[in-house]
């Protein structure tokens, strides 16, 4: 059966099913409860499942994560909400040296299954601190998984199947597209999706290949449709899904055959995960590279205030001129 | 403004930690009932103008302005609240991208930020326009952070005003780090005591749960630093009711942690100077930190984006409309005839004219040039980003020059 | 063991918050002098046996035990401070990294850990050993941690007694939300009190600055859960004196968050038995949270690496030395003869074999495989480690093919 | 004059000469004063400049930074000390929101002169939390600046570079060599010694290039003269200095004569600064590589069991094992 839906209702459908399908799993965050979430993305689920499963928590996300990490131990599921990328930082010591640890630590006794949703990324005219992308900090840690959908089907699944799965994992959802609509196949089982850690190829073409994530899959898309418009390029578009592990066997399929990369993200360039794949495909297709592998992505600065941020954000222009770069060479 | 004339209470000075655990003792010992966060019974505050307009008198605050500075006072919190609702109209109309009012809290900034002396320190959260009014601050300037066009663009140094922080609660630590170099200056507590400073930090009922603003607790009274954490109490932190965030009083909070705290009517503009006056030259005198829970309501919504509808009903709303601070202090000024129909008259012209004039002027800002984004990352820049800005400008040249771009 | 008879006084129970805050106004009341921590006067806590070995009675807790319970006590307690002894000698000779005396904390933690009914939960800093020793975890296991060959081998669901903590603060976090558990699966407050469980968090005085803590102060009293915060101020955090932490006492803090907080003579075993037990019974009952502060002394240095020279003067330690937890117990038994001087050596012996057979065991714990390190990282796994695993085999397979390395 | 000192020595007498060079350089952190902190790097500084200047804090990192800002605000020069790598994490909210981002914030009206001093790495035998890498989660934050220093001479003058520049600076020594020993020319003038955020040749040589930072830094050397003496290689040992921003340029022009590259460093290899390095050298030097560069790091597992710890970290024969595959393309 599919339903057209958002990405952002394809989320709240997910982690209500989650719910239903297991009564350890609880919802905790800051107003998610009778407000739903500052994005009403837990819109209704308090409402439905008791404030004992939707838990609004103190302003603390430390607590936050920290509290999960106790209630996990006990045997619940908790999905953490932050409520804005930015806010992520006061609960990284818990992340970093707690979460992502503990199955290390414990020898393999105690799982964390704790899953937590971050609405990621800019593009929607706010002020400070509510436009960053702190995927490569977590992609950076052992012990924590990280994942980013890019579709109302894969938010619906991908949400559910990282409720699942016993690993901490990080979240990140691409808030500017939480009103774009798709369709969802929500008639499919859970255990027969497309699983939640491999990247996917959305679109076939054999000049370049371009990898994205989370938000800017699509402008990874459309600049595919305009380079076969401008000049009959065609592009094969690779959404990563996976930011950790990274699930790069299809972009080293990809990668030679085309001899041309060029990775998309939101995330300020140095350290960030494009990097790790750049290195990654230069070894692993040495000799089948024709040009570098480019890198479109935020600039080495603070997030800008909102009124310049489309200059910040790459979009189909700078892909397009990447593309263009690599047929230079 | 002449300073009103505040004594300050023992309860709420006191320089040895013993004694502001005997303040612990007493101020508990005042409201043994509900938490006043229940919101079914009156909170024991201190308040010296109640919501009819009345004066009333408290044992241990008082004031005694002069016909002038109380109708400055009324001044002062009819503007900033004109002001506020211009920018929530700005912000309905795309002028700016989001908008924190403060509407139903001016008695709060206003007298708090009027019992400031100019050498005195604020570190605000993101809702202080009161504040900043009150630090003779364009009305401008927080606008430019929630147009987009920067992040707020006062001069923190010369207008003795600090950035406003979005990070729930960071600016705590900072306040108390800033009141540790005013101790080391040897700024507070000295004989002259037009020398000696203070600093006011402000955070919300939600920011008492952060970790960083216990810790600037820990931290102000292991120093003993000369600090008032004033906290506006507006009942909510976005949805979430302060009971979410406390079970206890706020303003108890801090004996706990071996200082004097103080809950006041935070809508009651004469309390607020009062008892935030008394506080400040307690710290300006070396008697260290204190804590001031204004106790007040957020009568608007959360931000321009918030939708209250969905978590409070009206009737709460309303209960707190006959409480509002504007109008108990414009009462007063009638019955004590302080001022007349005409005075208001000028004054609502008055706001008027200020709040076209802050309408024009947003509308004219213009938005930043897109390479600044580059530029002060670092004092001493960097290589690697001038790079990128050279790429950034190459870039963009090149669409001017090829005319549009794919 | 048997229950001691321990009453819980109102003052630290109530399940309103409104009883907690008197409760922080009496407790308060109680020692309006000096904080405890100043050190030169005696704090006002809890004390049913004094360092001379005399019984006094205490308005609010006592305990009922019989002679082989106190025996046990000491017992106990002689025990875990040989083990003590032993694990520091054994670091000395180089066979553990390094170790964390409880020298002088014996009492606090068999006190409180023999309170633990079998269903409770611990949540450990990285100095419990002897409440290790009260779950019955095997004495070597906390050693695999400072010996450096795992993080500490025992099964926290089987033993009730979650993992060592390093991150100072952290695990009081994780024991709040396991309370919300405990609360969910309406485990307290229940009629069948045999059902009922409870969550014990231990700290240090210097973790009592860490923002997690007081966020677990916030949490616990917002969800109202069934957690004891026993906090250990033995003064120190490393070199810094427990007034770099705190001005006020500690117990007070619990005040100031609306739940009831005590302390206790932490080097009375007695006493914090009586404690704890209230307070665990109190939890169990659904009363929420509670906050202990046992007043101990760290009698060793902080780990084997510190050097408490540097820092504080003999003098001190041998004031202290005079309130030895185990020698006060001691004069108990001998005084009102629960035991004889036979029955002393036969726990020496017993505590001689249990360090010997400790120290033959460390010495027989094997290096862990390295390749393990690439196991248990994720439960589900990752092909990405995978191959990094896989790597690592071939490339030291191929040294032992080679022979040696370059 | 050229004294000979360890590290550590050397760390504590830049900062005496910095704390006597400014009245306004304050250090704070816990245990640094009495104990000189658990390395003994503040040894006498609080005896000398008294308890305003050197200052035990209370236990919290996040605290310890936030006020540190509050300090800076008021003319301050705060040093700060983070105990161990590992316990940085606490004060990462306060590092990435506030410190890197208030002179952008501030529209460059206000700097924020701090250093925040990190013991880092393993190789003590140390328990966990004691032995972490930080610096990659630091280098992707733009607004913060970051080194590491490998000798005495550059302990001593580093140190007092990173206290007098206005940048905040995340400053991460070397906790295993701090009792290395070297000889320190403390006569010159902190103008004239060679630049804080610079890399340096510390071995020329014309076969492979390894770069390498902090402990690395001799573990690069070691494999130089090991790979000379087993088979006349000749290694070109570049010690980066500068983690952020990062100093390329001699990397490039080494790369470019030697067409080979190793990068090695004890942090996680998924998203370390070994990725950015490699992006950038596979585009920049994208003609001259003979082989794909090779990373020689920790793995991506949380920090081992001191028992293991030697398998974890590189060694002289896992950098000459990258050298070999380098030859093997
Ligand atoms: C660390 C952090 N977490 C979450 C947020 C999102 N947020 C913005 S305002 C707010 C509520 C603040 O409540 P309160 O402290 O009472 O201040 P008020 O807005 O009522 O003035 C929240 C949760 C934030 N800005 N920072
Ligand atoms: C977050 C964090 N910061 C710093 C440290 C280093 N450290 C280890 S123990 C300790 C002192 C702890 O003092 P306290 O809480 O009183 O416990 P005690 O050791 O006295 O039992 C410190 C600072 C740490 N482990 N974790
Ligand atoms: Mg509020
Ligand atoms: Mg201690």
């Amino acid at each position: 059966m599919a339903e057209t839906m958002t990405i952002g209702k394809a989320l709240n459908s997910g982690l209500r099913r989650a719910m239903e399908d297991d009564p350890k799993v609880v919802l905790m965050g800051e107003d998610i409860g009778k407000l739903g979430g500052v994005f009403r993305i837990t819109d209704r689920l308090q409402k439905d499942f008791g404030e004992d499963r939707v838990i609004d928590t103190p302003l603390a996300e430390s607590g936050i994560v920290g509290t999960a990490i106790g209630l996990a131990l006990r045997g619940y599921r908790p999905v953490c909400e932050i409520q804005f990328d930015g806010f992520v930082f006061p609960a990284f010591d818990q992340i970093v040296t707690q979460l992502a640890k503990m199955y290390t630590r414990s020898g393999g006794r105690v799982a964390l299954p704790i899953v937590i949703r971050i609405p990621f990324g800019g593009g929607i005219g706010a002020v400070e601190h509510h436009s960053e992308s702190p995927e490569a900090y977590f992609a950076h840690t052992p012990g924590l998984k990280v994942v980013s959908c890019a579709s109302p089907h894969d938010a619906y699944w991908m949400i559910q199947q990282a409720i699942r799965s016993d690993d901490p994992i990080i979240f990140q959802e691409p808030k500017r597209r939480y009103w774009e609509k798709g369709e969802v196949e929500t008639s499919a089982s859970l255990d027969q999706v497309f699983p939640l850690h491999a990247s996917r190829v959305l679109r076939e073409g054999t000049d370049c290949t371009v990898v994205a994530y989370g938000p800017m899959v699509r402008v990874a898309l459309d600049a595919a449709a305009a380079a076969d418009e401008d000049n009959g390029r065609q592009l094969e578009v690779i959404d990563l899904r996976s930011v950790s592990p990274l699930d790069l066997a299809p972009v080293y399929q990809s990668v030679r055959r085309t001899g041309r990369l060029v990775v998309v993200h939101e995330a300020p360039l140095t350290g960030s995960i494009s990097a790790e794949i750049t290195a990654r495909v230069a070894e692993e297709c040495f000799y089948s590279l024709e040009a570098p592998v480019m890198r479109v992505s935020g600039y080495d600065v603070p997030y800008p205030p909102a009124r310049i941020e489309e200059e910040y954000l790459p979009d189909l222009d700078r892909v397009l001129d990447a593309v263009d770069r690599t047929f230079t060479f | 403004m002449a300073k009103g004339n505040a004594a300050r209470s023992r309860s709420t000075a006191g320089t040895k930690p013993a004694a502001s655990a005997r303040t612990g003792t007493r101020a508990a010992g005042k409201s043994p009932g509900k938490s006043p966060g229940n919101g079914s019974r009156e909170p024991e505050f201190v308040q010296l103008l109640t919501p009819d307009g009345e004066r009333v008198e408290h044992a241990e605050y008082s004031v005694d302005f002069t016909d002038e500075e109380y109708r400055g006072l009324y001044r002062d919190m009819l503007i900033v609240r004109r002001l506020d609702t211009e920018a929530t109209a700005l912000q309905r109309q795309g002028e700016l991208g989001i908008w924190a009012s403060l509407l139903g809290q001016e008695a709060a900034q206003i007298g708090s930020g009027r019992a400031l002396r100019p050498q005195d320190m604020a570190f605000p959260t993101y809702r202080e326009h009161g504040v900043l009014w009150c630090r003779g601050i364009d009305p401008i300037m927080p606008l430019g952070l929630f147009r987009g066009v920067d992040f707020g663009g006062w001069d923190s140094r010369a207008t003795k005003m600090q950035m406003y922080t979005v990070v729930i609660g960071a600016q705590t630590l900072h306040a108390t780090g800033y009141a540790m170099g005013v101790a080391k200056d040897g700024k507070c507590g000295g004989d002259d005591d037009s020398a000696n400073e203070a600093v006011i930090a402000y955070f919300g009922d939600g920011a008492t749960s952060e970790g960083d603003v216990n810790e600037s607790f820990v931290w102000a009274s292991v120093f003993n630093v000369p600090i008032v954490f004033f906290c506006q109490n507006n009942q909510y932190a976005i949805s979430e009711p302060v009971e979410r965030q406390a079970r206890a009083p706020i303003y108890q909070r801090a004996h706990g942690y071996g200082f004097p705290g103080i809950q006041v009517d935070g809508n009651d503009v004469l309390a607020t100077y009062a008892v935030t006056e008394a506080a400040l030259d307690a710290a300006r005198h070396g008697e260290g930190p204190s804590m001031i829970e204004a106790y007040t309501y957020r009568m608007g919504a959360h931000t321009t984006s918030d939708d209250p509808t969905r978590y409070r009903i009206a009737s709460e709303v309303e209960a707190w409309q006959q409480k509002d601070p504007i109008l108990r202090i414009r009462r007063l000024l009638e019955k004590q005839q302080i001022a007349d129909a005409s005075y208001f008259d000028e004054i609502d012209a008055e706001a008027d004219s200020h709040a076209a004039d802050l309408r024009a002027r947003v509308l004219a800002l213009p938005d930043p040039d897109p390479a600044t984004m580059f530029d002060n990352v670092y004092p001493n820049g960097s290589p690697v980003l001038l790079a990128q800005r050279e790429q950034f400008v190459a870039y963009h040249a090149g669409f001017e020059s090829k005319g549009s771009g794919h």
